[in-house]
């Protein structure tokens, strides 16, 4: 049997980590090199405690990269388009976890992101790499973009009502995300100060998130509209909680007509009885009625739930997975199990741990 | 990776497919994706009712 | 000085618990029983850790109830409504936390509470006991009733909003509120057991909350639509997150025309301007930016904020408070001060902690 | 490939749950049966919401337990001496995560569990299940008891310090465990209920903890004291703290001569350096100097630490792990795994997550 | 009225922070001047959100300070030494928050602290702060020092027993402080950064704590040793939790006699039962059977209790209270309240919250 | 699970075994098992020194 070899470049940070451990257990990637320019030459758990004793593997200096088979670039937002073709000439496929290659259109890019593109051409080519909406492209793609976590969490929960043509427009998409503080990623900071987030209940961002840029283009998609984007306004705040891992997003859609229960199970169901990492979760009694993403803490599952306002003809959908996982890392080698023709499942079988 | 069994019958509260091996008529039985409690009714020609539920308090 | 003497029903709950701390330091006023059923005898610390050492009072058993100048209810819900005419009989000024006296219409009571109301005559004299909306009617009010925990903080927060007829009432008003444990009370079960609490997410109630009936009635009072209640459409959901008190409610209001944030300034400040408990969180910088629970645990103050995204005509309000305090017995001893013509401050004084 | 059939009684538990996620992914194990009398016919996702779809076993009613390869009991204790018989004649293995047959003596199992051992024919021939300490047993055994979570973190951390004899006896030893709220299993009550037991630091056994026992036995083998038990005073206190799942213990421990570190290092090297999941945590820098039971959450790692305080002669070691893993399911699949001669990490890769 | 004029050094942190709160609504002190290096010109609430709306006042410079009644210095250890004498030129009193003026004896302070004593000729006059054990010199005192906030946990849980001269001195003093997150200040790092933080059980000074210092220096004392210091070995180590505030001692003492549970009872009633901030808790049902600082974040209370092992004639001490209070700002408006000869309470009646 | 590799020195904090695989004399490396800063200071006759370390604050 012969390894793919993988690099992560940005292996010092929470979402490079986090493909670390994955790769180290997948049983067809050999993880080549992990960069950090802050740990070079220190070993992996001087970053990423949990892999103590896992591997002998140092980090290398970003100056010192190599070729290899696939290159997961886990670097902060703007990092990554100045220096991608540099990273294509080192890999034949290139994952980026960034937001730099999610959007199909420049124009949207500088809108949200406020910064000119700086590999507008590469745009159109790169795929949006959520398996379960783009898995025929994944497989012949050389440049995939990793998904917004919060984008991935309500985009999952609701492709089921904007493909079915459902929805609504003429009424906003109002849309919740709750979120913790893993998503901000590894840099220490006055707002992440332990006794301040602590217990925190933050609006970080009522309004003008970056991730409705992504809901747009891609529930868009779904919903026949092409690159032109959804029309219906999207309401998009999110809120800081106490937390580490996890997301849930909770979405107010409105329907064009009365809808009973069972449509919407028959709707989901056929949307995702086939995925492996989607789970509806919709229950009358128990304490786990709906998604929750505490349980999620490590695997790859989205979980999807809905609650039906049979008189306001509303559904609340809620939606949950864990952020380093299938809202990023976990997404990430879906992806790359894709773009191999392997299994979607490899290294991703880890159910999540109750309690917890 | 839930299986398809032989004999099932659509659950009356999601229209899910659940499986009816080793049960008797009567015999109350859970849906495996709602988890509604459900009284068999028919074999024969497979048939789920709703069992009677206690309304439960979740808390808050 | 001659203090008033008050009594509490439902004392070793949480917020039976929460009035008995308050009304200990209250310099007009004298604890004369606090009642508990499950407790009889004992000393409060036994129930109320905190208040070791400070009161030599211990529970009264229900039946030994004695005349007071006002009775504090802190039962659940559908407890008091069956008992009204006694504890009227025992106190000329009855002010009760349950939701039995909070709806003007029994209508409204039996559609979001499903039973038929046992007290429906004195619905109307019953005042809803908010301070900022009902001021004047608690000077003379006999039955006051305390307000949803949940409603309260949607109300201030929207009230502005709804008293200057900003709101699209055709496009529905979207709330989710963010809730602490200490609002389910004080009863353990299967949903409160710690391993399964802790570090939950979880959509308690995405549709039909009963908190909405509170919320029509209040906003369509100050819409001027009377008893009729808001004609809009409401969808309010809540989500039990790891916090203990607090909750945060964040909505999303669309409006009639397009307005600028200086406006909704002034709007909010000749609002609240005057309000003892009421604060206007809105910051550029800094980490606490926007209203946050956590730093009014043990506070009286509702603080509110908002965000304007002026292409949508959308303002995402946000109102926070601690549910056992503006939640339930600070607005309740607040109340009482109304009636009584006190100053509205008195034992209210503590300010919340920082870092906490 | 022929698997062995097991089979779990307590399945609804939280150590039953573990032990099924567990053997649900073991690659020689079919899990024949999940015995619960309060879900009988429910499915397993009921009680242990991370199962979901991963399964379609149904949980048994006791009265239908069926012969099987080896059994695992979850049952609280005392629960299991009374019906260990029926136990036995069901499968020819029995692993028992209760304290039933933890201790060689019915009398030490008398003065700490209070009551009269129903099989002390038993306790003989039972092996305390920890593979560090009893791999050679376990191959032979019948009859495997599993360990305490707070005793097996003590022991484990303690083990080269007594199996060197370098303890000076005439010292007390004092140990103080940190526990998180799953310890104490899944049934609800006052203590548990989440507004009291959130962010609590409660000395819930300051003298007097059970786990002592299993500590003077263990140890007491270690230093060569036979089964007449450690000699020393055993002071041994644990605190309830903030967490879910994890143990701390930090003991004190003072030795006959002076030692170095590096003597230090070489005792643990030598005594753990082919154990698969006991690491030696002792760093200068970072953030992760010492074990750390969050990152060890899900996995089967019991890691160990130490400080020396050269002038007093006093070490202080620290050992974490989670209590649900390598403190019961984990420990017990293990065990399992030297009873039939297989890879003792088969099913127990997991290597926890970092940030958590 | 005339009140004094009060000036906080360092009031952008924690500690000068709750010293501003309290002081705030402190009916004999005037708040003259909260001093910051990097926030002059702010309001205060710009680092405390919790005093929005309270005050007016806003940060000065340190070259502005100016004379006043009494300095509060809440600076971080080593930054007050250097500078004492100008500080108390600007004010007749002085209280030092930090480590600089705990020690008499400037070898304790240099083999402890590392440094030089840059004002060793003030170290003889300086009183530790503690009105327990330092009341009488606190009333004639003009320069006062903090008291560590652990110290002053574990001294105040132990003083009766030293005092007694119950403990056997030949066998080490064991003590672990359990502490939460605010202990270590207001400045962000990788180590309080909130993923890693948070969930943390964390050895971060299990040999060498330097509060050791003062507990040797204080229990000396008290246990007829002058100034020479407790000869017994003190093993003290130090966890942190997941806790915002808080601190938990637990402390293991054996007796150089046999003694029961009346006579400790009497012993610690005798110490503490005319002292404002001290209460025992020592209870043998309920959920709050013994000391736990959740419960009294924002309180001045220190609460103590004890279990007796009669056979091993152990006694577990347990001692916790709130390191911002009773641990530091607290403790220093208290010791204020002694200085002026006032009734110690003043300004420190919120008694802490339940739930929490 | 740490492999043996061929060369090897002892870290002079833990005494455990340092790999030395592509390392130059006065290059500054790490031990795997106490992360000690060290310095190669000699490859013939394999030697490492404690790299003078910067005191770092913890916190607390
Ligand atoms: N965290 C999440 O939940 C999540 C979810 C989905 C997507 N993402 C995306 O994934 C990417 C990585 O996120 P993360 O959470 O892993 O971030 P992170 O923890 O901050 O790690 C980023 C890493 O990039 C390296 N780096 C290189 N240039 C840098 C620069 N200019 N500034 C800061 N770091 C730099 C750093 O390592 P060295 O300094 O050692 O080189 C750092 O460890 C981001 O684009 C993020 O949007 C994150
Ligand atoms: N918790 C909040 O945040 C909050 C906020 C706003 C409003 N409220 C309202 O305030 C009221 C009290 O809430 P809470 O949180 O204080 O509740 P709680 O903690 O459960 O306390 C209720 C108390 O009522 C007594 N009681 C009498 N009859 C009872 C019965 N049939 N079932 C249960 N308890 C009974 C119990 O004391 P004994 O058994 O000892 O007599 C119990 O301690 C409720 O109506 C609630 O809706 C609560
Ligand atoms: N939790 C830990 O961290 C841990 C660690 C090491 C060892 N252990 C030991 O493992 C055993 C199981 O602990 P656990 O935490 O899994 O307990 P648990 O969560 O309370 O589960 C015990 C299960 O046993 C069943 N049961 C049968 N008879 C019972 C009875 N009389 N009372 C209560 N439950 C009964 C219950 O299921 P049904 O009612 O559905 O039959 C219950 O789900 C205990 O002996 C414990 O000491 C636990
Ligand atoms: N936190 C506790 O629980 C506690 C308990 C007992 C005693 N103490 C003691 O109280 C003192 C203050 O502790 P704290 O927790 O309040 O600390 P903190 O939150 O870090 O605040 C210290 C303040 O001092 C100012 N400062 C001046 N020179 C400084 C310097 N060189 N480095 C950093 N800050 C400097 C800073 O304000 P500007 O930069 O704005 O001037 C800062 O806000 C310490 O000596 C501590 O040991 C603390
Ligand atoms: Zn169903
Ligand atoms: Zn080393």
């Amino acid at each position: 049997m012969n390894r793919i070899r993988a690099t992560i470049v940005g292996g010092s940070g929470y979402t490079g980590g986090e493909v670390a451990r994955l790769l180290l257990f997948h049983p067809e990637v050999e993880l080549a090199q992990v960069v950090s320019s802050s740990r070079a030459g220190q070993y992996l758990h001087s970053a990423h405690p949990n892999l103590r004793g896992l591997s002998t593997i140092r980090f290398s200096h970003p100056d010192d990269l190599m070729p290899c088979d696939v290159l997961l670039l886990c670097l902060p937002h703007g990092a990554t388009m100045g220096e991608i073709a540099r990273y294509r000439q080192l890999a034949p496929r290139v994952i980026d976890l960034s937001a730099d290659f999610r959007l199909r259109d420049p124009q949207l890019y500088q809108r949200w992101y406020g910064d000119v593109h700086q590999a507008p051409e590469l745009l159109p080519e790169a795929v949006y790499g959520l398996p379960e909406l783009h898995r025929e492209e994944l497989r012949e793609a050389t440049l995939v973009s990793g998904t917004g976590c919060m984008a991935t969490t309500a985009i999952l929960g609701l492709a089921p009502l904007y493909r079915a043509g459902l929805v609504d427009a003429n009424i906003p998409l109002v849309l919740e995300a709750k979120v913790g503080s893993s998503a901000a990623g590894a840099k220490p900071g006055s707002s992440s100060h332990h006794p301040e987030r602590s217990g925190a209940v933050r609006s970080f961002q009522p309004t003008g998130h970056r991730h409705s840029a992504e809901l747009i283009q891609e529930l868009g998609l779904l919903g026949g509209h092409g690159n032109s984007g959804l029309p219906q306004t999207v309401a998009f705040s999110a809120t800081s909680i106490e937390l580490v891992r996890g997301i849930l997003v909770t979405a107010h859609v409105f329907t064009k007509e009365r809808i009973d229960e069972r449509q919407l199970w028959r709707m989901y169901r056929e949307a995702y009885q086939r995925e492996p990492f989607i789970r509806i979760v919709k229950e009358r009694t128990g304490v786990y009625r709906y998604p929750e993403p505490k349980i999620l803490a490590g695997s790859n599952y989205c979980d999807v739930g809905f609650e039906l306002d049979v008189e306001q003809q509303r559904i609340v959908v809620m939606a949950a997975l864990d952020n380093l996982m299938k809202g990023a890392a976990g997404n990430a080698v879906q992806a790359l199990n894709c773009m191999f023709g392997w299994d979607e499942t490899l290294g991703l079988t880890f159910p999540g741990l109750h309690p917890v | 990776m839930i299986s398809n069994p032989v004999l099932t019958a659509a659950c009356p509260e999601c229209a899910g497919e659940v499986p009816l091996q080793n049960v008797l008529v009567g015999e109350i039985i859970y849906c495996p994706d709602c988890s509604a409690e459900l009284e068999v009714l028919n074999l024969e020609q497979p048939e789920l009712g709703l069992a009677p539920e206690v309304a439960e308090d979740w808390g808050e």
